[in-house]
């Protein structure tokens, strides 16, 4: 990626100019640089991890962090480590699958408001308005409970109630743009609306929505944690960090690192999450760049 | 007089909203697999009908379709149900049905309420005087701490606070209970993790909106009369950037009614967030319809109160 | 000589809750080949409306839109977009009518793109070309509009307007939002290029200096219609409307060694919302010479002397 | 005529990112009583920023250099935080551009006219109330008693820009700024506006410094003309003057800029290039890039202020004996 941009540092692109606003963010870019990370632990975590993640060692429960057991083991002699290395991964698939379907629901609802306009966009919209001040919290715990608790409902759930933002995002600006003036240019030139949305309205969507993915990710996997908290979430012996926390609980009077850790890699993973958002939304914004 | 048709319309919607939340409920829990009771279930909490026939448990199935009102198409339930839920009415639940729900629900409600009135009241009180404070102190050191911790309480999430809390507080310094809701100690753990979230949310965003606001050009004006800073920021600045912070706390509702869910499984407070959990686990779908349909109502109402608050800041919505 | 454009009882209305905004009511109008309408009128006169409803950007709510002989209200699909490429438009505010993504190059290549003319190189030589005819640099071709100034942003606009070898050209209010000394450069290019290339302009503004100085004929609107429509000379020359007199009469002049004016005559009241028109005359409420039939019967827009045409009782 | 305002060598700097944004600088000028002063410029000309350093209210990452500004016997850019506040609104009152945003949307309007009279005590809030009411008589609110209460968002632009004026001439100030008052207003409504402050002038024989981008308007509106350009100015001259022998390349150009009715077609004679980025301005004469009588002493020497004749002040090289000579 580098390499390609500086190719084309003559003709600095929007996407490159972007790029060089984000760079100058330090925290964002050490929030990439630990992102990138544990991407690429999460795809290897079966060879990494030291142990499986079910494995009990019943002559080690309860032992604290030792050469052996880096982070300790569980009331079932679980190794931590690996136990939270599973759990980054689920958090991770549920994080971006959840934003998925955010994206598919939010994008659809999104632009047929904002395309249509008329009553279908005030009935969209006080849909839309309502779920947004709901506790959708609710909602995913009713749909968990009536879809089953595997990854990929969790991650649907999570999608499926998390969308009013995005669908309220993709309306505003499908209204602006619509009729902004370089749209109604392109129109008067006599272009398809197709190329019309290929070339000029979707590159204009793209940053901001890129934006809310990058809060959004950080909310999923939230969410998730919250469910297996009180014990919604994947179906034990899978960890995750929310029933990893839930079950540290009860011993946290003597055996403290059983909550520790998970809710330091937790908040550490949520926080990233969060400077790369702002770092993007800083770069990103078109407000930044007059 | 536009205030009244304000709220009056406003009223509606949530009326409509939540015969949705009900209707959208019921649906779910008609097509969740399995039967709309789960027969092992029922089968434990009798107890004794494993030795029954098939016929016998026909017949005791027949009984409990009756006494749960299940015996009609799936419209005629839902009608039922909103017709007794607008007379307060619920009939029992499966985990416990010799207690009419609303009875169990009007023992937990006040707690719940407590909780959320007392958690919003602390964010609002401590996160505006914070966002407004980081405001005015901008790019000063006062500023950078308050807004990281901000960044920090608005992403971590309230039960994760709530164990670092129990860690420092019950096990380290031993100054506080780790469960309980009934004396006023047992009370501070759970209120400040409920709160955090919002307040930390609500300090950042104050922060922004006043900032924004001491940019408007009527802030100029203010001071080109020979206003002093005190009166051109109480007068002119304050109230303005105040209405947009009415425009969060809508949605701040539905995170702090999340926030109890949780805070209440964990410190073991007995709210309606702990009963719909209950609910949910043991797919008690009497329990779990009636209590979500509550808590939306809560943030309903509360979401209400906080737009009549806001059409008083702001004038021009009266008029409109 | 056949008019490029002609446009008979043009209407176009917006739902305004139950009511309706007439933007544009019944406006009727030609514009010859080379031939330059300016159209007066302050915001809310409904003239950019115009503008974009002459080339159906909006949809019309009634009338006829002709150009070079076709019925443009008549066309769908292709055959619309093709007779798009002779009727262009310039903007107001010349950021906004670039797309952020898009370098300068290709936003005035883009024309071409759409209606696939020539190959890429023979579009890059027209592109430019484009660039020298609007006078930037053509080192400037790979920048992106929010590196420029707001002047040289009109440029491009200009350049894109022109890629397609149009006929007639919309301009909203081009040098409004620009500095006086660029602003001043924006109209002397826009007047070479109508000589140069033989364009006709809809030059719209609020400043009727600007109007006078481009324009061959000119038009005042007011709350959605024309009140006085005229050849250039006779309208500043002799007008006859009571609200052009009073637009004449407001705009301060050069002083000429002392002549110095510190009042203006000025009209009475503000111009009242297009949605609760009042019957008769639309400029009954601010008239100084309003009469009985004023209030009840609104008058015709009717040609008091060859091309000058004027909706008003007194006259 | 005596003197109320004396400026000298004033000087604000912008400080950001890409540098230090030299927005005026070192500008004097004077204003005496019952005198109406033009300053006009291009935007980024400094004409607002020159006007609103004398008052601290520029914005946060802006500052005032150097120089002095005697209002009244007072260097108003030594005067304490709290002394230069009792000035503001009493002494000096500021009409803004745009009247949409420049009011309290959410304060009634009588309210905000009563502040200043409030702030300085002026007088009791019954007083404050009566004195309110009647200047939006005096300024031509329509039942100006009831609408007394109204919010800004109840008034059309022009309405709102008379309840500014009423704001500025609460407390019956010595000398009004009225930056850009009629830009944001329609043809008509500005000339409403116009003849308002005119008459005002007249009543209450205040000095006004009318700030504006349009020179047309201040030959007409002012007694002294200010010409800037990129943070200096090019030429300082009374009007009689300025109007029979602008003498400035700029002013000259800025005229041949400005369309007029009269304008004959095909006259227009537009000044080339942009204004020049106020970070690294030009050496020399700041305009020579643009000017076509462009010398070589115009690109290395930067010209003084001259007095060329009496009232008529130029900063050109190329000004000699009365005359431009190129």
């Amino acid at each position: 990626m580098e390499v390609a941009l500086k190719q084309q540092k003559r003709r600095a692109s929007y996407w490159s100019a972007a790029w060089g606003r984000f760079k100058k963010n330090k925290m964002a870019v050490v929030g990439l640089i630990y992102i990138i990370i544990i991407i690429i632990v999460s795809i290897f975590t079966p060879w990494i991890a030291p142990y499986p993640y079910d494995e009990p060692h019943y002559a080690h429960t309860f032992e604290k962090p030792s050469a052996k057991f880096w982070w300790g083991t569980d009331d079932l002699g679980r190794c931590m480590f690996s136990r939270n290395l599973y759990a980054m991964r689920n958090a991770l698939l549920i994080g971006f699958g959840s934003q998925i379907v955010v994206l598919i629901i939010g994008v659809i609802i999104g632009s047929i408001a904002g395309f249509r306009g008329g009553r279908v966009d005030t009935i969209l919209m006080r849909i839309t308005d309502i779920m947004y001040a709901f506790p959708t919290f609710l909602f995913n715990v009713i749909l968990v409970t009536v879809m089953g608790r595997g990854l990929f409902t969790i991650l649907v759930a999570v999608g499926v109630t998390g969308w009013a933002g995005m669908a309220r995002l993709v309306r505003g600006m499908v209204m602006y743009l619509k009729h902004a003036d370089f749209v109604e240019a392109a129109r008067a030139l006599g272009s398809k609306e197709g190329y019309i949305i290929r070339k000029y309205i979707l590159p204009n969507m793209l940053g901001p929505i890129i934006v809310s993915l990058a809060f959004g990710i950080p909310n999923g996997i939230w969410i998730e944690s919250g469910l297996a908290l009180i014990g919604m979430g994947v179906r034990p012996p899978m960890p995750s960090w929310g029933n990893m926390i839930g079950a540290g609980i009860g011993y946290i009077m003597a055996f403290p690192h059983m909550v520790i850790f998970p809710v330091l890699t937790f908040a550490l993973t949520l926080l990233a999450f969060t400077y790369v958002g702002d770092g993007l939304r800083d770069a990103l914004n078109p407000r930044s760049e007059v | 007089m536009g205030l009244v048709k304000y709220i009056l319309r406003r009223l509606f919607t949530i009326f409509v909203s939540l015969i949705a939340v009900i209707i959208i409920t019921y649906i779910l829990m008609w097509i969740a697999p399995g039967e709309f009771f789960n027969i092992a279930q029922f089968q434990a909490s009798a107890g004794k009908v494993a030795t029954l026939t098939p016929e016998q448990l026909q017949v005791l199935i027949k009984g409990f379709e009756e006494k749960y009102g299940l015996n009609v198409p799936l419209w005629k339930q839902i009608l039922n149900y909103l017709k007794d839920a607008f007379r307060f009415k619920f009939g029992p639940s499966f985990s416990n049905p010799n207690e009419p729900i609303e009875v169990q629900i009007a023992r937990r409600f006040p707690v719940t309420l407590t909780l959320a009135i007392l958690s919003m009241t602390l964010a609002v009180i401590v996160g505006i005087p914070l966002g407004i404070i980081a405001a005015l102190k901008r790019n000063t050191w006062i500023d950078y701490i308050s807004m990281f911790f901000s960044m920090i309480g608005s992403i971590i999430p309230a039960y994760t606070i709530g164990v670092i809390m129990v860690i420092i507080f019950s096990v380290y310094l031993r100054v506080l209970p780790t469960s309980g809701w009934e004396t006023p100690k047992q009370m501070i753990m759970p209120v400040i993790c409920v709160a955090l979230g919002p307040m930390a949310v609500i300090a950042r965003f104050m922060r922004s909106s006043l900032l924004d606001v001491l940019n408007q050009d009527y802030i100029r004006t203010a001071y080109s009369k020979g206003g002093t800073d005190r009166a051109v920021i109480i007068r002119h600045a304050l109230r303005n950037s105040l209405i947009p912070i009415v425009t969060i706390i809508g949605p701040q509702l539905a995170f702090l009614f999340t926030g109890t869910v949780w805070i209440e499984n964990l410190f073991r407070v007995p709210g309606l967030g702990q009963l719909f959990v209950n609910a949910a686990s043991m797919r008690d779908y009497p329990l779990l319809v009636t209590s979500t349909f509550i808590l939306s109502l809560s943030v309903m109402l509360m979401n209400l109160l906080v737009d009549i608050i806001y059409a008083f800041l702001d004038p021009r919505i009266k008029y409109e | 000589m056949p008019e490029l454009l002609l446009v008979k009882n043009l209407r176009k209305y917006f739902p305004r809750g139950r009511k309706l905004l007439r933007a544009v009511d019944n406006v009727s109008f030609s514009i010859d080949p080379g031939e330059t309408l300016g159209l007066v009128g302050e915001s809310g006169s409904g003239k950019s409306t115009l503008g974009r409803t002459v080339l159906r950007l909006l949809e019309p709510n009634d009338g006829e839109i002709i150009f070079d002989g076709i019925d443009i209200r008549r066309l769908k699909g292709d055959d619309l977009r093709q007779i798009r490429m002779f009727m262009q438009i310039i903007f107001q505010d010349p950021l906004a009518s670039l797309n952020p993504h898009m370098t300068i190059g290709q936003a005035i290549e883009d024309p071409l793109i759409i209606h696939n003319i020539g190959t890429k190189e023979q579009r890059r030589r027209a592109v430019m070309e484009l660039l020298d005819i609007v006078g930037i640099g053509r080192e400037f071709i790979d920048s992106f509009p929010h590196e420029f100034s707001g002047g040289q942003q009109q440029r491009v606009g200009i350049a894109r307007a022109l890629a397609l070898n149009p006929k007639f050209i919309v301009c909203d209010e081009p040098v409004s939002s620009l500095d006086v000394s660029i602003g001043a450069q924006i109209v002397s290019l826009l007047y070479e290029l109508k000589r140069q290339f033989k364009l006709s302009y809809l030059f719209i503004s609020h400043d009727l200096a600007v109007v006078k100085y481009l324009s061959d004929k000119v038009a005042v609107m007011y709350l959605g219609t024309f009140v006085e429509l005229a050849p250039k000379e006779e309208l500043y020359g002799n007008p006859l409307h009571p609200y052009t007199r009073a637009l004449l009469a407001s705009v301060p002049k050069m002083p000429k060694n002392g002549g110095r004016q510190r009042k203006f005559p000025a009209l009475k009241g503000e111009i009242p919302s297009s949605v609760d028109l009042p019957s008769g005359c639309r400029f009954q409420s601010r008239c100084e010479y309003v009469m009985d039939i004023c209030r009840r019967e609104e008058p015709i827009f009717r040609e008091v002397s060859p091309g000058h045409f004027v909706s008003c009782h007194l006259v | 005529m005596a003197e109320l305002l004396k400026v000298n060598n004033l000087r604000t700097y912008f400080y950001r990112n890409e540098g230090v944004v030299k927005a005026v600088d070192g500008i004097s000028y004077k204003l005496d009583y019952g005198e109406t002063l033009g300053i006009v410029g291009e935007s980024g000309s400094g004409k607002t920023v020159s006007v609103l350093s004398l008052l601290g209210l520029i914005r946060r990452n802006g500052r005032v250099e150097g120089g002095e500004a005697i209002f009244d016997g007072k260097d108003l850019l030594k005067l304490s935080k709290e002394e230069l506040r009792e000035i503001r609104g009493k002494d000096i009152s500021i009409i803004f551009q745009d009247p949409m945003t420049s009011l309290n949307p959410i304060m009634r309007i009588g309210i905000q006219i009563m502040e200043p009279l409030i702030w300085h005590r002026l007088l009791s809030d019954k007083d404050a109330r009566d004195r309110a009411i009647e200047l939006l008589r005096v300024v031509g609110i329509p039942e100006y008693k009831t609408r007394f209460l109204d919010y800004p968002f109840q008034f059309s632009g022009g309405m709102r820009q008379r309840v500014m004026i009423a704001m500025a001439l609460a407390c019956n100030p010595k000398l009004v700024i009225a930056d850009e008052p009629t830009t944001a207003l329609d043809v008509t409504i500005r000339a409403q506006i116009l003849n308002l402050m005119h008459e005002m002038k007249e009543k209450l024989n205040m000095s006004i410094i009318f700030i504006t981008h349009d020179i047309t308007l201040a030959m007409n509106f002012c007694d002294t003309i200010i010409v800037m350009y990129a943070g200096k100015i090019v030429e300082y001259s009374s009007i009689e003057k300025f109007i029979k022998n602008p003498l400035h390349p700029y002013s000259q150009g800025l005229l041949n800029s400005t369309l007029d009715i009269e304008k004959k077609e095909g006259s227009l004679r537009p000044i080339p290039g942009n204004p020049p980025n106020l970070i690294n301005p030009p050496e020399g004469c700041r305009f020579h890039p643009r000017c076509s009588y462009v010398q070589e002493i115009c690109k290395e020497k930067e010209p003084e202020l001259r007095e060329i004749e009496e009232k008529h002040k130029v900063a050109c090289h190329l000004v000699k004996g009365g005359n431009l000579n190129a």
